[in-house]
């Protein structure tokens, strides 16, 4: 069976290349990088490498690069870093309804211990908007943390006006810093933390074809964070334990390719996405499309189908070798809809039939034709089931033309 | 998560699907919590179920055990479809993940009220 | 130049079985656990797997097995997790002068915050008395954290004795649980839950031949932790983030190949352990062992060199190619003498000449010899330039016979 | 950590290690935080550094930095000993951490020590 794999945003497949460069710690190249003989000296060099190469993917320095086990970790040293840190500063903390699942856990986690979280709304574009920011901002906000880029929709965030406003609010004397997770964006699209005007940024390998359980954060020099994981002098006392050398090397190679094919990867993408939705538009109807389809990430399409549900569509799918996601994969499993559809002001029917397409740099168009050849007829399966749409069937025919 | 193969196969090549124009007894229910429907339609014939059709809307399960009951219907002698348990449609689909049982309750309920609706009804 | 590495315990190298193992997952199954589809599946099984392996290493059930970073964050989750979880019922903490920085690190934030932290001695043999476990036990004590092998001497404690201790007290009605580092234990000894009755216990995967960056805790059915790693469902809800899945392949590979060989490998080790110590009594003078010699772990022998300081005795190794530490790995590169050796009562000189040997499962006896060979020529080097040494000489020869 | 190359050459071959049976000078000092300890002989003849030994304990630095400060004393005049700066010592090493500079320091201040034992001596 011809299997295509539509779900980059879930994860991404390794980089033969990556693989290559992270071998050698997983054989010869072993040391523990706090050992002072050789062969911890040779992988020390390593991670030093690999920082290098991920500040430089976000225009950080080296020192401001914290490895880590991955994006919900670099989530929670950030938020939670800074909340502990700065408790006394205020307890107030600034999001957005469409956060990763690990970003809004949490949030739930800081408003079940004093703080107030408030989430801001992202209407039906699924962007949130800088004045609702500004208007949210108390004297007591310590942290303000929005997504640069959604992991169900795409959608890119404003990130860069918010952090100017940060800037103005600190220029001012208050103490408060701006967190993003660019963990879906860092593949996508351009990110410079400068340009961003953020403190804090976190990232996932394994989005960036690179394997899972490595990331990082950038803690903008001068920011003090309460360490989450301690004990052990490494990162800088801001984050105990050995250091995962092959991954941590997968990770620097990764995001120097990624550095040098960005543009290539971002136009391949966004060409097939294109072809994509064409493709379904003239092949289904009674579909939605969900996010500011001018504000997304290349790669990434998420769409509605009525009348029926996601995860049977990803099943039916996946039984003819198409692999897509409902829902974040993180939360999918629930039985609730997507968190982020709804946030868009979708009804619980659309919120349960929303898929995600995500197109990665090694996709084919002939890839894209299977699918557009598989969807449109698992869509008509569930349809033909479907007591939603044969209601509304039997309504649009009796409704006068 | 793992759903049978079995289960997977109903949900791509539903058996018995669609309504039943001269049904003789018919069902709607649905799962207040989750929002998943079921529909049945049985046509009786020599004492027998003669022909069963479901329709359904919502998370995979929801959709076999809709299958399974209407293909183990046909056949069936009413007193043999009113013993029909949980347990036995959850067989028919391979199983179901532990967070997944409403799904055969919904199809038993939904038998249950076509059956009732049978009883109240020209029968 | 002939390179041998004696420094085991700081981290070892991956096993070919364990790359092979793990190779399939950083190519063509590269699937999130959390995605429904295929791929995912595919993942979740394997993962599912490794649980089930790395369960059994320790006499444990796979869903008492927690997937973490590494030791560290296991020791994170274990300690600051209990305490958390259950302040109300007391803020105190019972733990050892040896343990692992790691420990120490968690035990002295836990002190910053409001928490009473008893640190029991462990007296010249290394090894802490359950009589003083005993004494220290007060009704609000609500954790006991006492590593199962020192990382640098390799003591190994009577951590049975002490469950059977905690067992009766929660038998009494009081919340108190056992929690032991079992980092270095696992590779060297034969580990089981039961036999231990603690109610978690810690590991990390690169002290048993698989790579860096993976961990496991093991928490007894029904002990309730405070997640700190939070926002995500993996693993059942005690730790957030896309599971490392090539790290976790490797780990329950790496686990299956323990269990199977551990009786071998710690013969094997011990054999050459004696054929080293015997060497180094017939070439060198003026050398203490550290720890006791009989409840050791079977590859581990820490030796301080009288009248040298160790990193200099480290790098004169190093330069002829031999790898070895002083202090521990983690906590080298402080001006600090290790205080694991000063808790044996040494005095600071003997502290800081302490030289860890650790072997491993493919040691040879030619590499014992070249060791042999080097060891004597480069503590000889360093005698000749120390003052302490000549002091000695001269009053030694000042002595009457 | 990283030390040099040079630094590690110095650990290993050590020049000038020992004392001097008739030296003019000596000095022993020690770092009261690291318990470092460096000392130094030097033999004078027409106006120079004739012979210079020294015996070092401690981290690996103050070793380099004994053998390396010995060796370039060699030669001096003691105008010319009494100019050499902490920096030319680092530089003779390969350089140092930064938690190591104090190494260099240890040296320098040894190197004082035996200067002045000379001042305040015979010469
Ligand atoms: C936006 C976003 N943040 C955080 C994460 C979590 O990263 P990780 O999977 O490395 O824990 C993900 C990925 O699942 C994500 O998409
Ligand atoms: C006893 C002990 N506990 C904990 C750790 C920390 O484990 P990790 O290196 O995986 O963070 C180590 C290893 O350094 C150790 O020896």
């Amino acid at each position: 069976m011809l299997r295509v794999y539509f779900d980059h945003s879930a994860t991404t497949p390794v980089d033969r290349r990556v693989v290559e460069a992270m071998l050698p710690y997983l054989t010869e190249k072993f040391g523990n990088p706090s050992s002072v003989h050789f062969y911890g000296q040779e992988s020390r060099a390593a991670v030093d490498r690999a920082r290098r190469e991920v500040a430089s993917l976000v225009g950080a320095r080296p020192n401001e690069i914290v490895f880590l086990s991955g994006g919900t970790e670099a989530n929670n040293l950030a938020i939670r870093g800074v909340c502990e840190q700065h408790a006394e500063h205020g307890r107030h903390v600034i999001t957005t309804s469409i956060e990763h699942s690990s970003v809004r856990g949490i949030c739930d986690a800081l408003g079940r211990r004093d703080w107030e979280v408030t989430r801001l709304p992202v209407y039906e574009e699924g962007v949130v908007r800088v004045e609702d920011v500004r208007a949210a901002l108390r004297p007591d906000t310590v942290l303000v943390t929005v997504m640069l880029a959604n992991n169900e929709v795409g959608t890119v965030q404003p990130v860069a006006e918010i952090g100017a406003l940060i800037r103005e609010r600190r220029a001012a004397g208050q103490k408060i810093w701006l967190h993003t997770d660019a963990v879906q964006a860092a593949g996508g699209l351009r990110v410079d933390v400068d340009e961003l005007a953020c403190d804090l940024l976190s990232l996932s390998a394994h989005k960036l074809y690179a394997p899972k359980g490595v990331g990082a954060l950038y803690v903008r020099r001068g920011v003090r964070l309460a360490p989450q994981n301690v004990g052990g002098h490494q990162e800088r006392e801001r984050r105990g334990g050995t250091e995962a050398v092959p991954l941590v090397v997968a990770f620097g190679e990764a995001a120097r390719l990624t550095r040098l094919e960005l543009d290539a990867r971002a136009e391949h993408v966004r060409r097939l996405r294109e072809r994509f939705e064409a493709g379904v538009e003239a092949r289904v109807s009674d579909f939605v499309y969900n996010g500011d389809r001018a504000r997304r990430l290349p790669g990434v399409s998420n769409i509605s189908f009525r009348y029926v549900e996601g995860e049977g569509l990803l099943i039916n799918l996946d039984m003819q070798g198409v692999a897509v996601s409902t829902g974040s994969a993180c939360s999918s499993g629930s039985l609730e809809p997507s968190p982020v559809i709804r946030a868009l002001g979708r009804d619980d029917e659309l919120a349960r039939g929303s898929i995600r397409f995500s197109l990665g740099k090694d996709t084919t168009e002939g890839e894209v034709d299977y699918v557009l050849e598989v969807l449109p007829r698992a869509v008509e399966t569930l349809r033909r089931l479907s007591p939603l749409y044969q209601k509304a069937r039997t309504e649009r025919a009796c409704t006068p033309a | 998560m793992a759903y049978s193969d079995t289960l997977k196969d109903h949900l791509a090549n539903p058996r018995n699907a669609g309504t039943l124009a001269d049904a003789d007894a018919e069902a709607e229910q649905s799962n207040p919590v989750c929002g998943d429907r079921l529909r049945l339609s049985l046509r009786l014939g020599s004492g027998r179920i003669e022909a069963a059709r479901f329709l359904a809307y919502g998370c995979p399960p929801t959709l076999a055990c809709g299958s399974a009951l209407a293909g183990m219907l046909e056949g069936m002698t009413l007193e043999e479809a009113a013993r029909v348990t949980r347990e036995r449609v959850t067989e028919a689909v391979g199983g179901l993940p532990a967070r997944k049982r409403h799904a055969a309750s919904l199809a038993i309920e939904t038998l249950r009220a076509a059956l009732e609706s049978l009883t109240r009804g020209a029968f």
